[in-house]
């Protein structure tokens, strides 16, 4: 399978403040920032700009302290920095953590009015065309009437004569327009689409809940079911009876709905029925702080679940990988009839970038469904493992699957002597094909370095960043976006490294433990977060600075 | 399928599966076109007994997948079938919720008072004072009835049957297979291995079929037979037609595998983000 | 905390056909095999001869082959041996895994009767006291009735009658009589009452339903609250709430029924709320092999629940260590606040053997709980992570625990730059203290070792007796009663081998991986299986012959 | 305890914790001897809100928690309070087993018909029809109605109210602490963010309360009042006192953490086994 591509580190940081303007609106719940940032993004992408914009929010529907960050700038952002240029404070109070990210340089604006003069104040600093804005805006109100449309075209224009001026010239980029613009979500979501998702079976819960709402209201047009379940036992449950009779099923959720599909996954083991889990993480233990951003399941993906069977688990780095790994997902889960879990967590999902066009072809459903003859078994013994998949209703044989073990026909047994070794065999083996068809990590910087900064899922774009502001020759970053299990070139990128650097968004370092494991190379420093907020650009490049 | 079961002999579920099997016979399902869900348990061991297709999954989770495989192959007769236990203890949540959701699915409960597999600790059905080797002291709590319930929740048809009435069971699948939405059928099982109490004779004692005046689309009179616990009325106590089911809701005529994605469906989605 | 005891090989293999008699039983269910290994068992103890019994069934309740092993020796024997001296068939069929334990020498004795009779042989071949054998069986049957009494006295006599010679002598052993007999379960249960354990909540799986049940049967005795959940997640919800009020609570369950508790462990470790888990485990995945033995699950419990939390994982290799691990296991989740996992089998809590009396002042229950004053705070931050823990209703104070992130108070809270770090930083800090009062494994065997063997749980007696008989001086057995957190020392006894070798009942050598993990040292051999049945000594000496 | 609340202004979670505090004042219950157990969601906050101890557990798990501490402490007063997703929905199986058990615990509900915290997706009581994010074709399934359970499963004491009458709710709410046993109020509760259907007017609207005459104990009665859907009862529906509780059953009278474990008895069970 197609491995990782090598790429290059982005324009480093000292760049910004010529050529970026990092602009956080910060408020409480219940003041339109959610609105704020679709229309604002969404005009500034159109204008021409590259955009990156990532919210952080609090358990709660109203008041307390949300915010939204947003780069502008004229080369690719797409990762998070603590650098405020421009804040718009819209509600009285301001976090701890919003109150440390205030520079000398930033312009603090209190008191401009409301969500919509913010609008207007930026689009006057980046001078967009006037009526291209107001057009917009009033398109947006256009369902709740010619009185809100009025209100907030006046709250714009407030804004946008303030005129403020930041000394900023930021060039618009010509390849902006022929891109999307996503957020991690819909890209797991666009992506499940692309691999013939058309089964949902979920529980709301933070940060999952868009990526099963997105697929709700595309569920009309593309003929999904999409249903909301009791419980997470019952959404594990029902995909996994959704996959055996012949549909393609995701389970969106996060750890402690996860934590309930426990049993369901080491059913989905033994059935060797395929499933497809998009697991969002966010801070625990338990309840822990849903709304906030962590790697902290790592380890458990990795072993969840009682007996021994294999598993994939996805971790993309990059809204594209999103997109082309969940689509991906499902022909891996048909193919190998394993669970893929794909790993995101509330940060990688809830941030924005413009980013290529995705192109759903590249990755296109592929499902590996046999039509039965009547002596059909379904745990016929290959030498791969691997049995041909027949589903209920397709053809003369019966299919037969059952959690106890069972025989090649899928009927409970005790036969311990030949049945049992074999079908544990089975299962276990699948292994091998799976590391085979494994993809590569990433290696961005030059082959000869001698420090690789190694990290997964959501970190590596700003570990990318950071490392191109550092400009040291020799270092470079190592990105997984599978984490299990891991590609056999993996230990190679290792072996020539002199210094192991890890970078984890949890307090214990699970993948460096993983990577200890597998490999045996032992990392020389960790960099751990576990405050609930992703790694900034900054904190990065001053961790990986020595 | 298997030819010895692992069931006792004299055990109330050999009469289910004959019922079963004379009504799947008799209304010529094909058994590739039937899938029987079930949990664990002993009487989750049915399908491994009769031609079919099968998803033998997890203890006190055969409905999810039920509702799911139906979802998925509208084609398909499924059938829930598990114990007590099995369906309103463990999965009790699953046993309210699909009601609510009311697929098109027949759940056969093989209703024998008492965990079976595990060697006869109490049941959520098990009736007052029953000792066992886990309830000491007897069985205290309030005996779960799964006939009140499934009509308080509006069940689309509700019926109880006793394994040893073989014909009359297998009219009542019949008819249950045959009634849109999901059907409940909850049969007295006797288990002469734990259960000493609830025995074939003390069924047959306890219980009475209803008589032909009955007018199961009565919703209090079914709640009111359905309270009834001296003598356990037999046959179909409820049944309405006024339900939305799972099904029609989601519009599912087709089966999935056979769906194909629309590329300039999706391509259209993916441009709208530009 | 005092290490395991260093401790000598058993008596080597080749002594026992003089020795030492292994006799069979077996039949279907229902047949009476129980009530035949119970009665035999204590018959046999009673007379002073050293006996290890273990059973393996189906999972049915009637029909099918079901079969009790007994060696009954002049040495203490505690592990299963696959030599059948004797061989009493009382059903038709014999399992291929029974069939392929008959030797050249196993006398196999079929249609002789029923269960007494066999009794009543075997009482014959040991030339045992005629009347206190009656005696003992008209007691045992006393409860039935008359009748019953007297065909089971006719079945035992004809059985005495047989007068069969084996040419064995078995000597008694003086010792035996001040021993007690006690299968896995019961030492397990007789801990969790010497721990001071007083509420169970539990839903029926096996192999943990006898410690259910023990501890049900002794509630009114000991004043316990000993009750059947609806399900395994109320379970631990129960557990939970009630260590929170002050009881002493335990869960036994096995893999499917830990699976669903999984959230709770989570919860668990948010809270700071002690548990005790007693996890029975069985062949994996899903239903598995309900009846039938493995250690697939220690990744599992190693790795459940969602977030970061610390946690100790116990597994005892005799039953004096289930006995007073289990005890133990009270006194430290209550002092440290954690969830304490006792990892038990199939195998393990099935068999019986003659051991030394319990002494429960040893591990007598050390409640860490504290009165509160009117400023209690639940969270108190302090040097090790752990606080002062109150419970409700008992002092001045309010005890508020939180599945959300929490501040000291126990209160919800999104203070992500003081708050969170300390919180986290508080529960994962208490590994430290775990790690040193974690248990030392266990060497067996010469301190000049060059090859080690390491195992884990219930392998231990098996093990050693392979060794035993091996009888090569430069192979030890290192034998770890605790899995998690490892003993600090556990790398210096791995260092010193220059061969390591693994023996595990699963498939893919998880305590292996866990050593590797947490010490670096790999293992040059794993032994491993998988088929749902315990080690045999003479598959171990194969096996580790080379 | 927490001065500010997380809650929206004008949700009617503020009625309910002020009658709840004023039925625990009149009642002259100190906050030492309380414990409220709840789950997760809006509902679900309210212990942090008010003096008590509490145990905030998992999203749909307040039931066996507040059981458990009940068995463990005869002595405290124990509430289970959460929202209507939390209880009927994820906790559904504990809801039905807890009364079957009979702990002597009162169980509020804050019944919104929606999920408040995740924002706006239907919930077991949202009512036919409703559209959310993801009911884009609206509500199907039948609404959950507690009530008709709860009186099916024999509970106790089980009643409903209303948030916006916050005397008649505290003396709902006092009534349900002195009765024996398990009791169910379900309260209905305006969301105002996410619900625009089951406002406070619509509640009004909607309800009424049971006259004088009406007589609780009749469960036939019972059940067909919880059946009333046009316009729902409010008060006291059914109550009786003739079943066992969980802590009768289990002669649990004196604190857990006081008793000893007995040397003598221990060691006489031990020597059992010799
Ligand atoms: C999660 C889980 N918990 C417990 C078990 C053990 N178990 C298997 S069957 C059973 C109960 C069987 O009772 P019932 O469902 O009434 O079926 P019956 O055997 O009486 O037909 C239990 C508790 C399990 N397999 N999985
Ligand atoms: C296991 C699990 N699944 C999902 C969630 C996410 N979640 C939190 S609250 C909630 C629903 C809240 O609705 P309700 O219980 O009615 O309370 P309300 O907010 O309306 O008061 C959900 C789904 C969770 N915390 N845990
Ligand atoms: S144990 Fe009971 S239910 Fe199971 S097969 Fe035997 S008689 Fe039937
Ligand atoms: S979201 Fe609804 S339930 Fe929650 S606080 Fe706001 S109004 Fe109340
Ligand atoms: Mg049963
Ligand atoms: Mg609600």
């Amino acid at each position: 399978m197609r491995g990782g591509q090598e790429g290059d580190f982005r324009a480093p940081l000292d760049h910004q403040m010529k050529n970026e303007l990092s602009i956080v609106i910060c408020g409480e719940a219940g003041q339109g920032i959610q609105t704020l940032e679709t229309v604002l993004v969404k005009l500034v992408k159109k204008a021409g700009y590259n955009v990156f914009a990532t919210k952080e929010y609090m358990s709660r529907v109203r008041g307390g302290v949300n915010s939204t960050s947003l780069r502008i700038s004229a080369r690719p952002v797409d990762a998070y920095v603590e650098r405020i240029d421009l804040l718009f404070q819209l509600g009285l109070d301001l976090t701890k953590h919003l109150r440390r990210r205030i520079g000398p340089l930033t312009r603090v604006l209190t008191e401009i009015g409301n969500n919509m003069t913010a609008v207007g104040v930026v689009a006057g600093i980046l001078g967009l065309d006037r009526s291209v804005v107001e057009e917009f805006v009033s398109q947006y109100f256009q369902a709740k009437g010619p009185e809100v449309i009025g209100n907030n075209l006046a709250a714009l224009r407030k804004g946008y004569e303030e005129r403020l001026d930041l000394g900023i010239k930021i060039v618009t980029d010509p390849l902006v327009k022929e891109q999307i613009m996503v957020n991690g979500a819909e890209a797991v979501a666009l992506g499940a689409l692309a691999g013939g998702c058309n089964f949902i079976a979920a529980y709301p819960m933070t940060p999952s809940t868009g990526i099963f709402t997105f697929l709700a209201q595309q569920a009309a047009a593309f003929g999904l079911v999409a249903e909301q379940a009791e419980d997470e036992i019952a959404a594990i449950n029902m995909a996994l009876g959704a996959w055996y009779a012949g549909a393609r099923a995701i389970v969106p959720t996060s750890g402690g709905g996860f934590a309930l599909m426990v049993e369901g996954l080491s059913l989905a083991g033994m059935l060797e029925t395929p499933v497809v889990i998009s697991l969002g993480m966010r801070p625990g233990p338990a309840t822990g702080l849903p709304t906030r951003t962590e790697q902290g399941d790592l380890n458990f993906a990795l072993y969840a679940g009682h007996g021994e069977f294999p598993r994939i688990i996805l971790a993309p780095g990059t809204l594209a990988e999103a997109f082309e790994l969940s689509a991906r997902a499902f022909n891996l889960a048909d193919q190998y009839q394993v669970p893929v879990i794909v790993l995101t967590d509330q940060y990688f999902v809830d941030s924005y970038y413009n980013t290529g066009r995705f192109a759903p072809a590249k990755v296109a459903a592929a499902p590996a469904i046999v039509k039965t003859e009547a002596d059909y078994r379904r745990y016929q013994l290959t030498k791969d493992g691997i049995s041909p998949r027949g589903i209920p209703g397709y053809g003369d044989g019966l299919v037969g699957v059952d959690s106890d073990e069972h025989d090649e026909a899928g009927h409970i047994t005790e036969d311990l002597t030949d049945v049992r070794p074999r079908m544990v065999e089975k299962r276990v083996k699948k292994l091998a094909a799976l590391q085979k068809a494994a993809i590569s990590p990433t290696l961005i910087g030059r082959r000869d370095y001698k420090t690789l900064v190694v990290c997964w899922g959501s970190t590596r774009n700003a570990v990318a960043e950071a490392l191109g502001a550092l400009k040291k020759r020799d270092v470079a970053c190592l990105h997984f976006s599978q984490v299990y299990p891991l590609h056999r070139k993996s230990a190679e990128y290792l072996k020539k490294a002199k210094k192991l650097i890890s970078v984890e968004n949890n307090a214990t370092g699970q993948f460096a433990a993983l990577v200890k494991r597998e490999t045996g190379f032992e990392f020389d420093r960790q960099v751990n977060k576990y405050d609930g907020l992703p790694f900034s650009v900054e904190e990065l490049v001053e961790a990986l600075n020595g | 399928m298997v030819k010895e079961t692992a069931w006792c002999p004299g055990c109330g579920n050999f009469a289910i599966l004959g019922a079963l099997q004379k009504a799947l016979a008799e209304l010529e399902i094909a058994p590739q076109k039937l899938v029987i869900a079930s949990g664990i348990g002993q009487a989750a061991k049915t399908p491994h007994y009769l031609p079919c297709n099968f998803f033998n999954g997890l203890h006190g989770r055969a409905l999810p997948p039920a509702t799911a495989i139906k979802a998925a192959n509208p084609e398909l007769t499924v059938i829930a079938e598990s114990g007590d236990g099995d369906m309103y203890g463990e999965g009790g949540n699953h046993f309210i919720q699909t009601i609510r959701r009311n697929p098109d699915i027949i759940n056969i409960v093989h209703n024998n008072m008492v965990y079976g597999l595990t060697k006869g600790q109490a049941s959520p059905t098990s009736q007052y004072g029953m000792k066992t080797p886990i309830q000491v002291g007897g069985v205290f709590e309030e005996p779960f009835n799964p006939i009140v319930i499934a009509v308080a929740l509006d069940a689309p048809f509700v019926a109880r049957a006793n394994a040893a009435d073989i014909e009359q069971t297998k009219e009542i699948i019949k008819q249950a297979i045959r009634h849109p939405g999901y059907s409940l059928i909850d049969i007295f099982q006797p288990c002469i291995s734990f259960n000493k109490i609830n025995t074939f004779a003390w069924f047959k004692e306890h219980t009475y079929y209803l008589d032909a005046g009955y007018d199961p689309r009565d919703r209090q009179a079914a709640l009111a037979k359905g309270l009834e616990i001296d003598r356990f009325p037999l046959g179909v106590i409820y049944r309405q037609e006024n339900r939305e089911s799972f099904n029609s809701h989601h519009k599912l005529t087709a089966p999935l595998f056979q769906s194909k994605p629309d590329p300039a469906k999706l391509a259209a989605l993916i441009d709208s983000k530009l």
